[in-house]
């Protein structure tokens, strides 16, 4: 499972996804997420805010206990959070009260802030054979002194777009819209026993 | 169930693991370790095939990937061959064989020994190259009818599948320093000096087994080791370091830009019982820092007459099958050459038992040392000897012989034999240096093209640049390797490799063979496979074709399955001297991907059904297909159709839906339209240079429409803007234009009015949309609305409001309609949005509402005249053609598309423009895409004035509508006008576009 | 599959990740009403379409989102720089002259 | 020049074919001419063809820096069709289609023209709409075209998979009946031999390097690897370098060059009778006289001149043709290669006068040119020797850009809602 206190399993039927000897594929809980757009001043203001400062380095993320801040582009970073006390409901009551905070803290210097909780979900991608089963379908070098632990990227998974995020050496953290994640669990799962 | 060519010892078979496979239906046993050709061989069957054009008998020529001759149907068992599963020309050089594995010989009717199609060789004297270009024109009819099929019928070699194929095919993306292509003694010294300086390494080889050449040599030592018990220790040695991949039975089929490779991995299909866990074959794509190539070389055919028997073979491929498989090609063997190498062979061959009649060499003075091996061996040798000629349909019978003097070729008289072993030297396998665009050196000495210096990161090492002996391989090999890694920053010094054996060969003949023969009627083959001769190459360049690759497209040499591996050389040779060019002035054709055939299903990896393209389904999706709904394919979303309820049609459904929205209140699934969320403090005015619209006095809490061009002035993309904030604007896209639309305003945004402060995020995910559209819709939603005013004055018609549903809920409530009457749509948290919709649902059911799909909305929206962006409109179509000059903003200085409005021929006159079409007899419905003239009946060639692009029944005006665009439309209003269809013109009146509550009070309400 | 540094990630990644937009430095006109229709038509659709060296805009759409600029070799496909969008134009024919060298 | 028949084939055959002559010459360039053609491609030699032929123009050369035939005209899926939805288009193609029944006697060359048909596969509502659009606007303008149920079009087309729960069912198709495939080598190498006939000098490993213009401005001739030739006339007609060589004369393009591939597999017996086309799932596919199921892949995104692409556009061709076609699975890609299409905004050709006086153009044929080879050669050389459009090739202007009245076949396919 994922290092991070930030992600945990779905309790919801089905959200094993794959378990192997070597690799298993789990759906996440929800999280609060928020699109954060803005140069870096906006960005320096809103990791205080957040609790979790922005990274400024490409690639890299952020995790501070159930809070992390993902750099994804110059003037974009996605933030998450998970409530105090798991829960299997979207914490928009969260997000919301983050939203505001960061806001606030903003005030008058532009940026974007969007919820987008409920857009993403999250697979937890963990185990010994995990970077091999997602080079079945992503073409990143996932080696650990290319993609190291705490990089993070969006990238291809086949026809999805996704955001990979290396949480510890054998765990991934694979973020995709809703309506993709069919798609990239059916691939997973169908992915050949020798390819792992 | 003998194997009477094994030899009794020896191999590197398992003669304890006995295999039995059929073909042709007839059983046969050989062992593991076995290919097909040689499990063949070792049962004396030579005959395995007919050639493509003349049906002539074949054999198997080669040991390897390069066979062009051995070409077979095969599959796991013979059940899969007669159902239709088999897959085709498959080379039994290649195939290994398994318990149960069947077999077929193709293009023959009704059987391999007595083939109908083989009179096409008696008519071989018209059948020239490009025969076909000069006849079968008269009469003009019969090409289709009669000369075609014939031609197609005769032509291609196995039968295509019959059945879907049921295996699965697997992918993975590898990233390396170092990718060795090849694991002869080149590539694995290669590979072994590049893992031991720390390289990630991935080897792969096309053979089952790793070694190449060291799989066959007798008698060679590396390091004090025979070779292959060396070999043995290097791939342990490469199999115990975890930086390296090891892939046998993997080609690499493919070279491209910037050092990306394909291969395909063949993973089961050797094996008796696979796991059905596992994929058929894998796709590698692979992206390497620097790349060895160690493709080896290839042996070249001599072109003599009949050169083509079953019986004939490579030289080395004899010495495969005898040394490496315990299979002796022939009992009683000619050997033909112009090579050291196969004088080897021979003396292999003889030593495993096989009796070498005769060494003739084409060379007045091949090497001493090998004559004296010979003469101990008590072996005849015929110095500056062709054979000239072969006796024997099926397998030959006896070889003619004939010296080579100053007067011409005098017979030297026949052999009687069962085998002829052939070699015309080497030629350096360069395809892979080729495909990744290196240049080509022609070296006249060794009669050869070599690598030139590379384009990409990647050298050659071993023969395939021309290097040739045991230990210069080795060393050079060793020099690749550290190359390669060192160019990738690992350090490490080059391994040094002591071997003996495996001695250069020396000598080599290109083109034809010299004979005494009638050279006007003999047949020596170039391209065994597409039966292209000497003669047929000739008469290319008689014809005038001057480059090779006219040559290779009218003789179609080289265009055969092994892509000319044996025969390019030759061909190129032969056409340089017809031509009296020097053979680099003639050319080489390019060498292309795939190296040797891909599987397709190999390409497609795991493409396949509902993982072929995402579907993307809404959270409505599953209460929607358990309602009985039809679906529609729009984008990657699957949308709800219509609903059809006991039985009823599309047409039924639709009406039922229709009536129901105007009369009571419809629920409709929206979520699939696009998303974003435009923030910052210039959102306003980047929406203002997007849309025609202008944005800047719209209040917060309220709705537009957006209109939005290209920059060439045509509608791209429409949809509702709300703003929430006066930074913050939630904007709707089309359903198929989310993507496109996004992409275009980032485009700008980043590349033009970079100036501007304002970021868009899309959150087409974020929000599921219930569209809640009827008279009663207020009284469908207003019990589930926690904290919005919904009276008509609070929150009027256009307005969007944040709140919650349901207890908490957060939802952003927009009230619009896109039918005319008065509406809703909620946009939820998709993961309650299910729940919602079904609360919403639970209370329209009361009010007599229904569910309502995609169709349902076209027929409302037509009532409307609203458009369909791509229905309406085909990237053509300007504002002002659908009458909605409304929607731009007449003060903005710009706005994309602006400029290009002004355009001569979009301010031109006669425009088609979009109007209202009534059949004049009140109940025929037009067809979508008819088009549209003055005349009932017009004659061909006439111009339409346009055509119609929506048409429907509708409940609400109780008769079929139309919107139509229509040159000049606007004006003709009141007029008649014909759609012409097969059985007649159609009258309709033009009308406006609006066929429902013109005034759109019902909005209001 | 070309291999495609994009300069604000810092790395290198494969051609699937990114759109091509075409040739670059087409500026949009300020005041486009200014233009006759043969210098709009030119902004909207010639293109130099070299052999050669080509200066053109690409989107790192499934990576970071950003556009840049390429100068890549329309032959051989070899990219020579990147640059960020806003950036001036590298001088072509220099550019030319030191790769035949 | 030796008439081809079966005959003659005969008669050649007693002495072991040695007596076949040239099927064209090898000239000198001459120092002038009155028309030189740029390019000896299809069209470049459909057009000298119909100006010796149809306009008695015959002191013409073409020019061709490699093989002739080596380009685009020998690297195509060989697809002839004319279903298109504009009158100008229907009009182009449609006289290209007629010229294609007859052309193998025409040329006395079998360039072995198969009318197997053509089929457009409709796989959404969408494509419905757009498909039976062109139907109704093809019977219209007298252009044949059909529209079929799904299983009309499994009857035509035996191995289609029909069923409904494919991730894109067919919902009907278009079928052209007259249109098919040709052999596209036959096609240059018939113009070829048929404008040598009539004097044209096809002149290849002749690069063109500059074009020379008079004081006036006008077109005095090129300049090329062998020497300065003089011509008032000058048609380009090099697919994808036209960009290149119009910069020659100062002339910019709104084209831009992309690789295409194609692909084939290795050679089966029949099983595949038509030419299926599908622009949702991007696939097309027939099955050549030799058996090769030759398939259409997509164009790369960006501008190159190397006649090779990313494997991806390859693999995304491949499965969509596995999707449709199952039992195609197991079959194996022989041989893939690349050409260079010249693309215009609109996707339609440019064919006619440019702002330099006697210089012609002809270009922008996209990934569909070969279709139009006999109509474009017969229009261009009307163009040339009357130094004005025919009739048909009048709209094809260059001016179109600057109007605005484009020719948008792809944008009236183009998928929303």
């Amino acid at each position: 499972m994922s290092d991070l206190a930030l992600y945990s399993p779905a309790a919801a039927d089905g959200a094993s996804v794959l378990k192997r000897s070597d690799v298993s594929v789990t759906r996440a809980a929800p999280l609060a997420r928020l699109a954060f757009r803005g140069d870096a001043t906006a960005a320096g203001k809103a990791g205080a805010a957040f609790g979790a400062s922005l990274p400024m380095t490409p690639l890299a993320a952020n995790p501070v206990g159930k809070r992390a801040a993902l750099w994804l582009g110059p003037d974009e970073w996605l933030l998450l959070a998970a409530p105090e006390t798991e829960t299997q409901d979207v914490p928009w009551s969260l997000a919301r009260s983050l939203f505001d905070e960061v806001e606030t803290a903003l005030a008058t210097i532009p940026h974007a802030l969007v919820d987008v909780s409920e857009r993403n979900v999250a697979l937890i991608v963990s185990g010994p054979g995990a970077a091999r089963l997602l080079n079945t379908q992503v073409f990143l070098d996932l080696d650990e002194s290319v993609f190291p632990v705490g990089q993070v990227t969006r990238t291809l998974f086949t026809k999805a777009e996704i955001t990979l995020w290396r949480t510890a050496p054998d765990t991934f953290v694979l973020e995709c819209w809703n309506s993709f994640a069919p798609y990239i669990e059916g691939l997973l799962a169908t992915a050949p026993e020798d390819a792992t | 169930m003998t194997q009477r060519n094994r030899t009794q010892e020896g191999g590197r078979i398992d003669r304890e693991a006995p295999v039995s496979f059929t073909f042709d239906g007839k059983r046969y046993q050989g062992f593991a370790g076995d290919t097909l050709a040689s499990a063949l061989l070792a049962n004396d069957v030579h005959l395995v095939g007919r050639s493509f054009k003349y049906h002539r008998p074949r054999g198997i020529v080669t040991a390897g990937s390069e066979e062009p001759n051995a070409l077979v149907g095969v599959a796991r068992s013979q059940a899969r061959h007669l159902s239709g599963e088999a897959t085709p020309n498959l080379r039994a050089t290649q195939v290994e064989i398994h318990d149960g594995l069947a077999a077929e010989s193709q293009n023959r009717w009704p059987s391999l020994s007595f083939d109908i199609g083989a009179v096409n060789d008696k008519l071989s004297p018209l059948f020239v190259a490009g025969f076909y270009y000069k006849t079968f024109m008269w009469p003009k009819s019969f090409w289709n009818k009669v000369y075609e099929p014939f031609i197609r019928s005769a032509a291609g070699l196995g039968r295509a599948p019959k059945k879907p194929d049921t295996d699965t095919y697997a992918n993975t993306y590898a990233h390396c320093d170092v990718l060795v292509a090849g694991s002869g003694p080149a590539g694995l010294a290669a590979a072994l000096a590049a893992a031991r300086s720390g390289a990630r390494v991935i080897l792969a080889d096309e053979q089952a087994e790793f070694g190449g050449s060291l799989l066959h040599e007798r008698g060679a030592e590396i390091d004090g080791k025979p070779a292959s018990d060396w070999l043995a220790g290097a791939l342990a040695e490469l199999g115990d370091n975890p930086r390296v991949t090891l892939l046998p039975r993997t080609t690499v089929f493919g070279y491209f830009n910037h050092n990306f490779l394909a291969l395909a991995e063949r993973v089961t299909d050797h094996l008796a019982k696979p796991d059905p866990e596992r994929p058929r074959e894998r796709m590698w794509q692979v992206r390497a820092k620097q790349v060895v190539i160690a493709s080896g070389a290839i042996e070249r055919p001599l072109v003599f007459p009949e050169n083509d028997r079953p019986g004939v073979m490579m030289a080395e491929a004899g010495r495969i099958y005898a040394n490496r498989y315990g299979v002796l090609p022939g009992k009683r063997i000619a050997v033909a050459t112009a090579c050291d190498s196969a004088w080897r062979a021979a003396f292999d061959i003889a030593e495993a038992g096989g009796a070498i009649a005769v060494i003739a060499d084409l060379r007045a003075d091949p090497p001493a040392d090998l004559v004296a091996r010979a003469a101990a061996l008590g072996v005849r040798v015929e110095r500056g000897c062709a054979v000239t000629g072969v006796i024997g349909k099926t397998r030959v019978k006896r070889v003619l012989l004939g010296r080579i003097s100053d007067a011409g070729v005098l017979s030297a008289g026949e052999v009687d034999v069962d085998c002829l072993l052939m070699s015309g030297g080497w030629t350096p396998n360069v395809s892979l240096h080729s495909q990744a665009r290196g240049k080509l050196d022609w070296q006249a000495d060794k009669g050869a093209f070599l690598p030139g210096d590379p384009v990409q990161a990647q050298g050659s090492a071993g023969s395939c640049r021309g290097v040739d002996g045991l230990a210069e391989v080795l060393a050079d090999g060793a020099r690749a390797g550290v190359a390669a890694a060192t160019a990738v920053g690992h350090e490490g010094d080059t391994p040094e490799f002591a071997a003996t054996g495996g001695e250069a060969g020396d000598g080599w003949w290109l083109g034809a063979v010299p004979h005494d023969r009638d050279a006007a009627r003999v047949r020596a083959f170039v391209d065994f496979q597409n039966d292209v001769t000497a003669k047929d190459v000739k008469l290319a360049v008689r014809e005038g074709m001057q480059s090779i690759e006219h040559i290779k497209r009218y003789t179609t040499t080289g265009m055969a399955t092994d892509q000319g591996r044996l025969s390019n050389m030759n061909a190129l040779s032969i056409a340089s001297g017809a031509l009296g060019n020097e053979i680099p002035q003639v050319g080489l054709t390019t060498f292309r991907q795939p190296y040797t055939p891909v599987t397709f299903g190999t390409l497609a990896t795991t493409s396949r059904g509902d993982l072929f393209d995402p579907v993307r389904k809404t959270p409505i999706h599953d209460w929607a297909a358990k309602q009985g709904a039809a679906f529609e394919d729009v984008a990657l979303w699957k949308r709800a159709w219509y609903f059809p309820k006991g039985g009823e049609d599309m047409h039924d459904a639709v009406a039922r839906e229709c009536r129901t929205v105007r009369e009571s209140v419809g629920l409709f699934d929206a979520t699939t339209l696009g998303k974003i969320e435009i923030v910052g403090p210039d959102a306003a005015e980047f929406l203002n240079r997007i849309y025609t619209n202008p944005w800047t006095k719209l209040g917060v809490g309220k709705l537009r429409y957006g209109l939005m061009l290209n920059e060439a002035g045509f509608i791209m993309d429409d949809g509702v803007v709300g703003r929430l904030a006066e930074d913050r604007f939630h904007v709707t896209t089309t359903t198929g234009g989310a993507p496109r639309v996004l992409a275009h305003m980032e485009d700008y945004l980043q590349t033009e009015w970079s100036d501007l402060d304002v970021w868009l995020t899309s959150t087409t995910e974020q929000w599921a949309v219930i569209a809640v559209q009827g008279p009663k819709a207020r009284e469908a939603i207003a019990p589930l609305v926690d904290d919005i005013d919904l009276s008509g004055d609070a929150f009027p018609h256009m307005s969007v409001r944040e709140g919650h549903v349901m207890g908490g809920i957060p939802c952003r409530l927009f009230r619009m309609s896109f039918t005319g009457e008065a509406g809703y749509e909620i946009n939820v948290p998709p993961s309650r949005a299910r729940a919602i919709w079904e609360a919403v649902w639970a209370n329209v059911e009361k009010l007599g509402g229904c569910a309502y799909g995609t169709e349902t909305m076209h027929v409302l929206r037509a009532e409307k005249g609203y458009i369909i962006v791509g229905q309406e409109t085909d990237g053509t179509v300007t504002p002002d053609d659908v009458g909605m000059t409304w929607a731009i903003g007449k003060k903005k200085p710009d706005f994309v598309g602006k400029r290009s409005l002004a355009r001569p021929d979009l301010v031109a006159e006669g425009r088609k423009q979009m109007v209202g079409l009534l059949t004049k007899d009140g109940k025929t419905l037009l067809e979508e895409g008819a088009q549209v003239t003055v005349e009932r009946s017009p004659a061909r060639g006439t111009s339409a004035l346009g055509h119609v692009t929506s048409s429907y029944r509708s409940p609400a005006a109780g008769r079929p509508i139309a919107l139509a665009m229509i040159a000049g439309g606007r004006a003709r209003i009141g007029e008649t006008l014909h759609v012409p269809m097969p059985d007649g013109g159609i009258a309709v009146e033009v009308v406006r576009p609006v066929f429902v509550d013109p005034e759109g009070t019902r909005l209001n309400v | 599959m070309l291999l495609i540094h994009c300069p604000w990630c810092g790395i290198e990644r494969p051609e699937i990740e990114f759109r091509c937009g075409g040739e670059a430095h087409i500026d949009r006109p300020g005041q486009p009403g200014d233009l006759d229709d043969r210098q709009w038509a030119d902004f909207l659709y010639m293109r130099s379409n070299p052999k050669g060296l080509l200066a053109e805009r690409w989107r790192h759409v499934h990576g970071c989102g950003r556009f840049f600029n390429a100068v890549r070799h329309t032959v051989s496909d070899s990219f020579v720089c990147v640059y960020k969008t806003g950036e001036p134009c590298p001088d072509l024919e220099a550019l030319a002259r030191e790769g035949a060298q | 020049m030796t008439r081809f028949s079966f005959w003659e084939l005969a008669r050649k055959a007693v002495n072991a074919h040695q007596d076949w002559g040239h099927q064209w010459r090898k000239p000198d360039p001459k120092p002038e001419y009155d028309v030189i053609i740029i390019g000896a491609g299809g069209h470049g030699l459909a057009t000298a063809y119909y100006l010796a032929k149809e306009h008695g123009v015959t002191n013409v050369a073409v020019l061709e820096k490699g093989w002739l035939g080596g380009g685009n005209t020998g690297r195509n899926t060989t697809i002839v069709r004319s279903n298109y939805l504009w009158e100008e288009s229907e009009g182009l193609y449609d006289q290209a289609m007629d010229l294609w029944q007859d052309l193998s006697q025409e040329l006395n060359y079998n360039i072995m023209y198969s009318a197997r048909g053509v089929m457009m596969l409709a796989h959404t509502v969408h494509d419905v709409q757009v498909f039976k659009r062109h139907v109704h606007a093809n019977r219209l303008a007298g252009v044949q075209n059909e529209w079929l149920t799904p299983e009309e079009a499994k009857a035509y087309c035996p191995p289609l998979n029909i069923g409904k729960n494919i991730r894109y069912p067919v919902m009907g198709a278009a079928l052209q009946r007259k249109a098919g495939v040709a052999r596209h080598d036959a096609v240059a190498w018939g113009y070829a031999r048929g404008a040598d006939q009539y004097g044209v000098d096809i002149i290849q490993n002749c690069a063109v390097t500059g074009i020379r213009r008079a004081a006036d401005g006008s077109v005095s001739g090129v300049e090329t690897s062998r020497g300065f030739i003089g011509a008032k006339k000058v048609g380009v007609v090099a697919a994808g370098h036209t960009s290149v060589v119009m910069d020659m004369a100062g002339v910019r393009m709104p084209l831009e060059s992309n690789p295409l591939q194609a692909l084939v597999s290795e050679p089966v017996k029949p099983c595949f009778p038509c030419v299926v086309m599908s622009n949702t799932v991007h696939a097309y596919l027939s099955q050549s006289d030799k058996g090769e199921l030759v398939i259409g892949a997509g164009t790369d995104q960006y501008v190159s001149y190397s006649q090779t692409g990313g494997l991806q556009i390859t693999t995304h061709t491949v499965d969509a043709i596995c999707e449709l076609f199952p039992m195609f699975r197991r079959m194996r890609m022989l041989r893939n290669w690349g050409g260079i299409v010249d693309v215009t905004p609109d996707r339609s050709p440019i064919i006619g006068k440019t702002p330099v006086p006697g210089l012609f153009v002809n270009c922008g044929w996209g990934t569909g040119g070969f279709k139009a080879t006999p109509g474009s050669g017969h229009v261009f050389a009307h163009t040339i020797a009357r130094d004005e459009p025919h009739r048909i090739n009048a709209p094809f202007t260059l001016d179109r850009f600057r109007t605005g009245r484009l020719i948008d076949e792809a944008a009236a396919a183009a998928v929303a809602h």
